[in-house]
């Protein structure tokens, strides 16, 4: 059979009976009381080697013993250093040959699609989780949790057009640099250029450098470019960092002296982005939920295991985009 | 002597040496995971690595020929790319499928044109133009996926032929075509000698200038097939697939007993030496090691690698000095014995 | 003996200029087919530069060349060998990994698509068929060994093979019997005369005179990239020539007159190594010992044993009675022992000047807490250069000298640290008639200094003239010691062989056919 | 000819090279951008290159020793949290950054010794230690990064001397003694002649083993004090396993006009290919450059700098012929007519 057929012949493996409502995001989801009735196993496939994986794996540590108390079993698998397609295709292949019931995937970009596709084609139940989420559906899985990412995107632009409200105006217009982890990486695309998109239409005043810089996984970078367009661009008045370690950028920032002139945004409430808003240098960062990306997933994969159930009818079940400013850091950093 | 004559001849090709720490690699993670050598988990362990794979034998006539091509890391996307942004304008399926090969072998001819024209290192001029063709596939993309249309499935991993995936296939077809090519033609001796000695070539007139385009075409070629086969499997023409190749195509080449001064090498000891390091990265998923587990077994799997094919030489000196000096005080205490009683 | 003269190779005012340098200028020279021409000269008269330029290996930068009458532009030495111009360098050019059979026939990968099949087997066949008819087979492993194996004069030998390997009209040979005893040299001219009568002109470069007029017809001889005699043999006999080639009269070189040998410096008793089996042999100072043998015999290894640059398995080594265990060859320089190589490639350091070269083992004597003093660098380089009257300043690259300056820079290199014990190995090697007498001398009067030498050569009547007493080695054994005048005898004897009283150069008899 | 040589004396170095290069570039995006001269952007510039141009000085100096040292990009952040754990621990700040160093040239002394001991390529040794090194950072790290104490600042990029922050002051120092080191001491010298050619190195008694021990110790040293400085002005030190790091560092050394196979180099060339690498980093965020024209600028300038030292040396073959083929035909026509009157 040629994957031609086999791809049409998809969509029809997986029979889940759909509840009437969504979930309400930031609420964690209830674990089924019921046991399995054979051995049932979970794998949620990761990476475990920056901060904001280390925040999903608290989630994972959290529902683990829950579902074990049940008879269920709850696997991380590591898929290497990296998030791409390779790695966590390789991961999904390997745990479909290893048995699993359901896998909670990563997802690095469309290339991810046909593995989940050849795992849903063997009766594996696929959630996807953190990324993108066109195509998965297609593929048969069963739910997407994670953020919106052209959504944030936009978000973070009207955050900045909050943030540089009394730096910039229609007659005194700023310049924001943006900073992305990589112009080839999907999800950070999204994040860059719905962020664009909205500039232009929230305030019009405040405008990119350019299309931005790559820095590739660099924090020296991070700096460097931060302290580079401070320096050529006078009526600088904003940051943006699609990707990891936004703590960097507002931190050369401040040292700069120009923290009040020069609004920092970036993602996730790490540890080190908390710190840098509580000091007043990162004006906000935007969550993602992290521990729900894992919690969550396994929990509804559990349940959709055991009683044919899908956690919502939609297919994409956002998780709770909290935004993290001064104003709230305290209550937010103290309620998890 | 004797004695470590039929030790070398006994591992004498490095082949056999890579099969042998393949075998051992492989019974460790199946005592502890049986499913490892399922039919299944080995077909996913060929299949992750046809891309690394497939270019790492057009990087092996590149080592074998005495230069190096970093760019064909970013020639796997950039070739994906441009055959998916003209299928998507309507160009026919097999012609994309052509024109990305041919894409891949310009860059190739480009790269070889550059290093042969101006005699700058090929380390430096394809660490150049790997940047140069990343930023030509973000131009072409815009730094978002392509899809492919589904007719380029067909020779993707989802279509198996007696249950092989039909890239396996190509990976181990374009295997064999490569040594056969290395070993037994004009071409591939011409490769060898131009790599270990390039002077001596010249004078002997062989086509030094000719070898060299041909190698770096045939491998920015294989970059082409490389990457069709991947945005035919993954359904999408990715645009970053990019420098998170460059290190593992070195790697199978080398841990595949080419020497990366040029002259000497072994499409065969590519081959096992992409499967080995797919192997290696498929059992730390499938014994679920931790992240920093996995990255020191790779380091030193590959270290391994690259021990045993030295001791397998006979290349290592002091080890080689011990043995001597064994045999020979034990050769001549006997000597001393019929030398007492001769005197 | 051809009545129709037959022009196989004509130049005209042939010149080449490497930056600064004038290699050769203004060379007009004819060679007839069926005749052997000896290309005489010193160490850089241009000798090498005149076979680049005609074998097509390098582009000439004035003059023309005529191949067989016909005029011939010559872009690459594959042009020069379809017109049939074959070459020995003096630098074997071979693949290191490639088999022996491999390299004999590498000229056959030269044309066509590259698509055509290659028979291993063939090749193996007409490699042994070749070798055994050339009677070389005799001096090498098998045709499937690896060249990187090899010693220098097995390389030299499958140089002269691959060089035989295809029908040539013109046979250039440059210093191919350089690491050649002379059994195997006599062997490679019958082999010469044997071309020379199918109608193949032969240009032969060598330093070892006597050796060379056994063969050759013509003599012409160059000083300073320019043509300043050419003749029979007859009319430029070897005193002549010599004269020729330093362009005054040379004095006879005297053996210097040398004390009587003083203390033991060198003891080894019952040294073992990979390929050496329980040697004895002792040095005193002020003596020069030489070691004969052929090919693969043991010699380098002996020097290697004694300098820590191979590991010793079984015995002692002794130095100025006291037993050392050298680790290196750093441990036994700190002893005062150095070796030089036999082959210039795996000593010079290539990208470098003549100052660093010659520099290279005496880094700490030139240095106060590891600076280095340039200026006492400076010193040392000049120095030797004037002492070995080295062609090329002390800041030309290494690469740019010719063969046999570049062997004075590197017997420079030894020198320079003041050594107890000295080990030469083969260090005239491509060095020109003049200044071998010169390193002749000056390892005589370094001896009379006190220092002990042992001199590595295949050139049993120059181990002869310099060295006290010869020892010849024998499958790493050394199976006799001779010494005085009437040793060559007993020294050719025990090589096992005749040396062959010196032929006519008119001679043409003995073509083995 | 004359010609010729006044214009290598001129251009007698590769150093007087690169700072053409360099002019060249900096005069373009002047033109363009005044400000890009100013001086917090030139600042900017260095600081940008610290932890790349300190690291690629002890690659340099591994380079031209004939290895090569893949390893030192995981060195710095594995450096880097060792001392942040130090230091999180208790341990003064002082003892922690000369614990980093230490840590770093240990992990350079075990490389040399796997390398040494086993006649294992460089290349190959250190891609596996690389990836162990990376692993070992994830075992002390937990993948989290650790903050390092405000004491630990004060070598950090905030803190200027003379207008001049710290980080750029150390590595212009190291820079200054790196190449003094090179030219002017028997260890310089030692490096130079061992990468140039180690057999001979040998016979000639120089410590050949000492020595590339000592280049990979200090390459891991510099790898140390790059992640120290990098961690004191970040005020934390990462755990990110990447290797961004890798190939910046090699090219500023090659760029420098280091030969890959050892033997010839300068360490202000190093100096110099990292400063013009930093500036077109720098450069293409000051031009606004789209994303594609940074990756194919910062390629083509990589490029370029390669040729223009071949260039520079005469060295370019065909440039040659040509001329010398131009000299020919002049001189044998000249040559043909004297022929002519003489027949
Ligand atoms: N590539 C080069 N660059 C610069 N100078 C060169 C080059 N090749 C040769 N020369 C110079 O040309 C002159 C002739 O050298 P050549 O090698 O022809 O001498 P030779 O007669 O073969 O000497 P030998 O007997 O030592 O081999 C020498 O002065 C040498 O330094
Ligand atoms: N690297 C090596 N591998 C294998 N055999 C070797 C090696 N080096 C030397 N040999 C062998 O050791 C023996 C002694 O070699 P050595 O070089 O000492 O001889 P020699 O008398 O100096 O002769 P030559 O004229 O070839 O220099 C030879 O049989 C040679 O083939
Ligand atoms: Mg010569
Ligand atoms: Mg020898």
């Amino acid at each position: 059979t040629t994957a031609s057929e086999t791809r049409k012949e998809q969509a029809s493996t997986l029979k889940l009976s759909a509840p009437d409502k969504a979930p309400t995001p930031g609420e964690r989801p209830a674990l089924t009381d019921k046991k399995p009735e054979k051995p049932l196993k979970i794998a949620i496939i990761a990476i475990e080697n920056n901060p904001f994986f280390a925040q999903v794996r608290t989630g994972y540590d959290a529902v683990k013993p829950k579902i074990e108390a049940l008879g269920g079993k709850v696997d991380w698998i590591n898929a290497g250093t990296e998030v791409n397609v390779d790695n966590v295709g390789r991961a999904i292949n390997a745990a479909v040959v290893d048995g699993y019931d359901a896998i909670a995937s990563l997802m690095p970009g469309d290339g991810i699609c046909s593995y989940i596709r050849q795992a849903t084609g063997q009766g594996v139940l696929v959630a996807a989780y953190n990324g993108d989420t066109t195509c998965a559906k297609e593929s048969g899985a069963v739910f997407f949790h994670g953020q919106d990412l052209r959504g944030v995107g936009e978000d973070a632009a009207k955050l900045m057009c909050e943030a540089t409200k009394g730096v910039a105006s229609k007659d005194k217009p700023g310049k924001v640099g943006v900073e992305t982890e990589s112009f080839a990486f999907q999800a950070l695309e999204e994040r860059r250029l719905g962020f664009l998109d909205s500039l232009k239409k929230n305030c019009p005043w405040v405008t990119p450098v350019g299309d931005g810089v790559e820095y590739q996984g660099s924090t020296d970078r991070v700096a460097s470019a931060t302290r580079d367009f401070l320096t050529s661009t006078p009526n600088l008045v904003g940051v943006y960092v699609t990707g990891g370690n936004p703590h960097v950028a507002a931190r050369t920032v401040a040292s700069a002296g120009k923290a009040k002139a020069v609004k920092v945004i970036g993602f996730d409430l790490t540890k080190e982005n908390v710190e840098q808003i509580k000091a007043g240098n990162l004006y906000g960062a935007i969550d993602q939920d992290p521990y729900g990306q894992s919690y969550d997933s396994i929990t509804w994969l559990y349940n959709a295991l055991i009683t044919g159930e899908a956690p919502s009818p939609d297919y994409f079940v956002p998780t709770k985009a909290l935004v993290g400013t001064a104003d709230n850091i305290a209550s937010l950093a103290s309620g998890k | 002597m004797t004695q470590r004559w039929s030790l070398r001849s006994a591992f004498g090709h490095v082949e056999v040496a890579l099969v042998l720490v393949i075998v051992i690699v492989a019974a460790v993670v199946a005592v502890q995971v049986p499913s490892f050598l399922s039919t299944a988990n080995l077909i996913n362990l060929l299949l992750a690595m046809v891309t690394i794979g497939i270019v790492a034998l057009g990087q092996g006539f590149v080592i074998m020929a005495g230069e190096l091509d970093l760019s064909v890391a970013a020639t796997i996307a950039f070739t994906a790319a441009c055959a998916a942004a003209l299928m998507r304008d309507g160009v026919p399926v097999w012609f994309a499928v052509i024109a990305a090969i041919a894409i891949g072998s310009l860059i190739g001819l480009v790269n070889a044109a550059i290093v042969l024209g101006t005699g700058v290192n090929s380390f430096i001029v394809t660490l150049g133009t790997l940047s140069v063709v990343q930023g030509l596939t973000l131009m072409v993309t815009g730094g978002l996926p392509i899809a492919t249309p589904l007719a380029l499935s067909d020779i993707g991993a989802d279509t198996r032929v007696a249950g092989i995936p039909f890239p396996v296939i190509v990976f181990v077809v374009l295997a064999i075509i490569a040594q056969l090519v290395l070993v037994f033609t004009v071409f591939g001796r011409r490769v060898l000698a131009v790599g270990d000695n390039a002077e001596a070539a010249r004078l002997a007139g062989l086509p030094v200038i000719g070898t060299k385009l041909a190698v770096f075409a045939i491998a920015g070629g294989l970059a082409g097939v490389a990457g069709i086969l991947r945005a035919a499997s993954l359904g999408t023409a990715e645009s970053s697939a990019g420098t998170a190749d460059l290190l593992p195509v070195i790697a199978a080449v080398v841990v595949g007993g080419a020497s990366l001064v040029g002259g000497r090498g072994s499409m065969i000891g590519v081959f096992l030496g992409a499967v080995l390091l797919g192997m290696v990265q498929n059992a730390y998923i499938i014994l679920k090691l931790s992240s920093w587990l996995q990255l020191a077994t790779f380091g030193a799997v590959v270290v391994a690698a690259g021990v045993f094919d030295q001791a397998r030489q006979g290349r290592i000196g002091w080890i080689n000095t011990l043995r001597d000096r064994r045999a020979l005080s034990r050769s001549s205490n006997a000597a001393a014995v019929s030398a007492g009683t001769s005197k | 003996m051809t009545t129709e003269r037959r022009l196989a190779l004509g130049v005209a005012s042939l010149g080449k200029t490497f930056g600064a340098v004038t290699a050769l200028s203004d060379v007009t020279l004819e060679v007839e087919a069926g005749s052997v021409l000896a290309l005489l000269g010193e160490n850089g008269a241009g000798k090498s530069t005149f076979i680049s330029l005609v074998s097509g290996a390098v582009t000439p930068s004035s003059g023309t060349i005529e191949i067989s009458g016909e005029p011939a532009r010559l872009n690459s030495p594959h042009d020069a060998a379809r017109l049939g111009i074959q070459v020995v360098h003096q630098e074997p050019k071979l693949t290191n990994e490639g088999s022996i059979a491999e390299n004999i026939f590498l000229a056959d990968y030269a044309g066509g698509t590259g698509l055509q099949l290659v028979s291993l087997r063939r090749r193996v066949q007409r490699a042994e068929t070749l070798l055994s008819k050339l009677g070389l087979a005799d001096g090498l492993p098998p045709v499937t060994t690896s060249v990187h194996r090899l010693s220098a004069a097995q390389r030299q030998l499958v140089a002269i093979a691959k060089a035989m390997a295809t029908e040539a009209r013109v046979l250039f040979l440059d210093e191919p019997n350089s690491s050649l005893t002379p059994r195997e040299t006599t062997q490679l001219w019958n082999l010469v005369r044997a071309l020379r009568d199918s109608g193949v002109a032969v240009i032969v470069v060598s330093h070892r005179l006597s050796e060379l007029y056994q063969v050759v017809d013509r003599v012409a001889v160059l000083r300073d990239g320019r043509l300043v005699a050419t003749g029979t043999a007859a009319e430029i006999p070897i005193p002549r020539a010599v004269e020729l080639m330093a362009g005054r009269q040379s004095a006879p070189v005297k053996r210097a007159e040398r004390p009587a040998r003083g203390d033991v410096v060198l003891q080894m008793e019952g040294v073992h190594t990979r390929s050496v089996h329980g040697v004895d042999l002792t040095v005193h100072a002020g003596e020069v010992v030489g070691l004969a043998g052929l090919v693969g015999a043991g010699r380098t290894e002996i020097g290697l044993a004694a300098c820590g640059g191979e590991p010793v398995l079984a015995g002692r080594v002794s130095i100025d009675g006291r037993e050392r265990r050298f680790r290196s060859p750093r441990a036994a320089l700190r002893a005062g022992v150095v070796m030089t190589s036999e082959e210039r490639r795996r000593a010079v350091f290539a990208s470098h000047d003549v100052t660093f070269n010659i520099a290279g083992s005496s880094l700490e004597r030139l240095s106060r807490l590891g600076v280095l003093s340039r200026g006492r660098e400076r010193g040392l380089a000049g120095d030797w250069v004037r002492r070995l009257a080295l062609r090329g300043s002390p800041g030309s690259p290494i690469l740019s000298l010719s063969g046999g300056n570049q062997q004075k820079a590197l017997l420079a290199r030894a020198l320079a640290v003041k050594p107890r014990l000295v080990i030469l190995d083969e260090p005239t090697h491509g060095i020109d008639v003049n200044t071998k007498a010169e390193i002749s001398a000056l390892v005589g009067r370094l001896a009379a200094e006190g220092l002990a030498v042992i001199f590595i050569s295949s050139e049993v009547e120059e181990l002869l003239g310099v060295a006290d007493r010869v020892a010849v080695v024998r499958d790493g054994r050394i199976v006799q010691e001779a010494s005085g005048t009437d040793g060559i005898g007993l020294v050719a004897a025990a090589l096992g062989e005749t040396l062959t009283p010196r032929t006519e150069p008119s001679d043409r008899s003995g073509l083995p056919s």
